[in-house]
């Protein structure tokens, strides 16, 4: 570990000041681009990460991309002086979490988990905070869009990666992150099942 | 959550039988979500969770809703027929039973509420986390990183002198020249003919003015003005032509003597 | 001397996320209404000032006011210049040819040639690109401003000087001037004059 008060040398604190001015999280491939051809860059980021552990500024990775906030434990501090983003309705958490559970999705997919329509201002609003994007379409009938998180999603919610999404390995391991269909032929192969599955129509 | 604990106070209200209520479905998202919040109202894991006593509790909240007379939406009325068949499938003897199985279909639905369970916890989660902006915080005055491109511009020396020279093209005065068309003018034909004929006695083809080698374009001038011109010598009384038809050759020499003039003349009279 | 990535108090923590957070920098007022009271407030902020030092990003005072700026050595990573290859427009080459052929040359001269009004911002990337210059005023009515070419508009076109420049004689010879008038075919000899071209008629 280095003393910040001494030996940084003009690398990492070249890092440290592109990081500090820049306006978006930068990926390593844009670091080089304004410190030019550094090698080790990427050890050099963790490290500095790790210099910055216990102070009241962290420096993260959120899904490739670096930056700096304040750490966590000083909200109480600085909540007061700025506007809580706008709050998301329950069906816009919801429609949130199953896109980025379950990504890509359609948006009937999205509906036959919720069990109700996602009203046209749900996605609208999710796009326009940034956190999700149109990803193409499946290739079905009908080619739906199909919808997954974005960058921001990951630097908004602070997840280094979908992977660190909350309990995302213990709902795989259950099964909640399949659809009901084929956790039902799961279970009917379990059980030795008689009967086919094909019921769908009475299901709505 | 709040939104969750309200919806069980409704449900319990009309349950105790209290006449002055107001029940609203809109807080609920659908049947689907009025069922997950009776199952959670259970108090046990979903996976242990009866169905039949599920069915049961919404069968009863759906009829003491419609007994206060409340506006139930569509939806709301399907779930509750299609619970009721399940309900009267479950307590069937399993013999009577059809494809699919009533443990099927109850089975399926606790899947589908585990899954919307999972998601609704999953994004409570996900809003409780440290949110960037909310509780931790970017720079607040970055001073940016700025690209200033720099233009190189190029051209090379071809280019340089090809838009001079369009300029140039584009510019300058076009001089038109009509280029002249070979042709034997009147005048020139009158003088031939008319020096030649002399030289004649008898009657001659007019073909055989033309000067010698003519062709094309050239040639069919010479011939036009050759004729125009025997015309105009006939005119002027030095020579006479003759033609025994239509389009066929045209014969002069020079003119007769006055007396034959006098015949015409006579002949005339 | 504090090591940052081991004994940061929360107190120096928290103002160092505040002035971080901060959209503009914060008086020692301002620092305590969001961090309470605090004893000795400004024997930390120095202290805080003193462990950035050496960083790529220091805590700097001005006016009473303070806040986190990056170092000023690293000033030239924040503003990166990146060649961007243009190609000169169709008028940008002709008028340039025009000054080449002709200089110096008045805004109006050129339009005379031209037969086409020039713009301003023509003139400008020409400037821009270093192969013209300003070169003082002709005396006449208006004193317009005339231009001519620079040492790099030779370098760049691989010129050893405006002579060999091809004449008009040249440019007809490999079919770069396509209707001919012979009455121009002077044009070669007054390059070689440093005097102004007298212009034709048609440009008063």
């Amino acid at each position: 570990m280095s003393r910040f008060d001494e030996e940084a040398d003009d690398v990492v604190r070249a890092i440290e000041a592109a990081l500090f001015a820049s306006e978006e999280p930068l990926s390593v491939a844009q670091l080089r681009q304004t410190l030019g051809d550094v090698p080790d860059l990427a050890a050099m980021l963790g490290q500095l990460a790790e210099d910055y552990a216990g102070r009241g500024v962290n420096l993260v990775e959120r899904g490739g991309r670096w930056h700096f906030q304040t750490a966590p434990d000083m909200a109480h501090l600085l909540r007061r002086e700025k506007d809580e983003p706008r709050k998301l309705s329950r069906a816009g958490m919801e429609t949130l979490a199953i896109i980025a559970y379950h990504e890509p999705v359609s948006r009937a997919e999205i509906e036959a988990i919720r069990g109700v329509q996602v009203a046209k201002g749900t996605l609208d609003v999710l796009m326009e905070a940034g956190w999700i994007r149109p990803a193409g379409r499946r290739e079905v009938p009908g080619r739906p869009l199909i919808y997954a998180t974005t960058p921001e999603f990951l630097t908004h919610f602070g997840l280094s990666s979908r992977k660190d999404l909350p309990g995302i390995d213990d709902l795989r391991a259950a099964g909640l992150l399949d659809p009901v269909d084929l956790a039902m032929e799961g279970l009917s192969e379990q059980d030795d099942a008689e009967s086919p599955l094909e019921m769908d129509e009475e299901e709505a | 959550m709040a939104t969750m604990d309200d919806a069980i106070d409704l449900f319990e209200a009309p349950r105790a039988g209290e006449d002055v209520l107001t029940v609203s479905f809109d807080s609920w998202e659908g049947p689907l979500d009025l069922l997950l919040t009776l199952a959670r109202s259970q108090k046990v894991d979903l996976r242990e969770i009866s169905i039949l006593a599920l069915v049961e509790q919404y069968l009863e909240f759906i009829a003491s809703a419609r007994a206060m007379k409340l506006e139930l939406a569509a939806d709301y009325l399907v779930m509750a027929a299609w619970l009721a068949y399940l309900k009267s499938a479950l307590l069937l003897p399993k013999a009577q039973q059809e494809d699919p199985s009533p443990e099927e279909l109850a089975l399926r639905l606790q899947l589908r509420l585990q899954r919307l369970s999972a998601m609704r916890d999953a994004g409570a989660r996900l809003m409780a986390r440290d949110r960037l902006g909310r509780d931790v915080f970017a720079r607040g005055a970055p001073e940016g990183l700025k690209v200033e491109k720099v233009a190189i511009w190029q051209a090379s020396l071809y280019d340089l002198m090809t838009a001079y020279g369009q300029v140039k093209a584009r510019t300058q005065p076009a001089m038109h020249i009509v280029s002249r068309r070979p042709v034997m003018t009147l005048d020139e034909a009158l003088e031939r003919v008319g020096a030649l004929v002399g030289a004649r006695l008898d009657w001659t083809r007019l073909e055989a003015f033309l000067p010698d080698g003519l062709s094309g374009a050239l040639g069919r001038s010479a011939l036009a003005s050759s004729f125009v011109a025997i015309l105009e010598l006939a005119r002027q009384g030095r020579v006479d032509i003759k033609q025994e038809e239509i389009f066929a050759p045209i014969f002069l020499r020079p003119a007769a003597a006055e007396p034959e003039m006098e015949q015409r003349e006579e002949a005339d009279a």
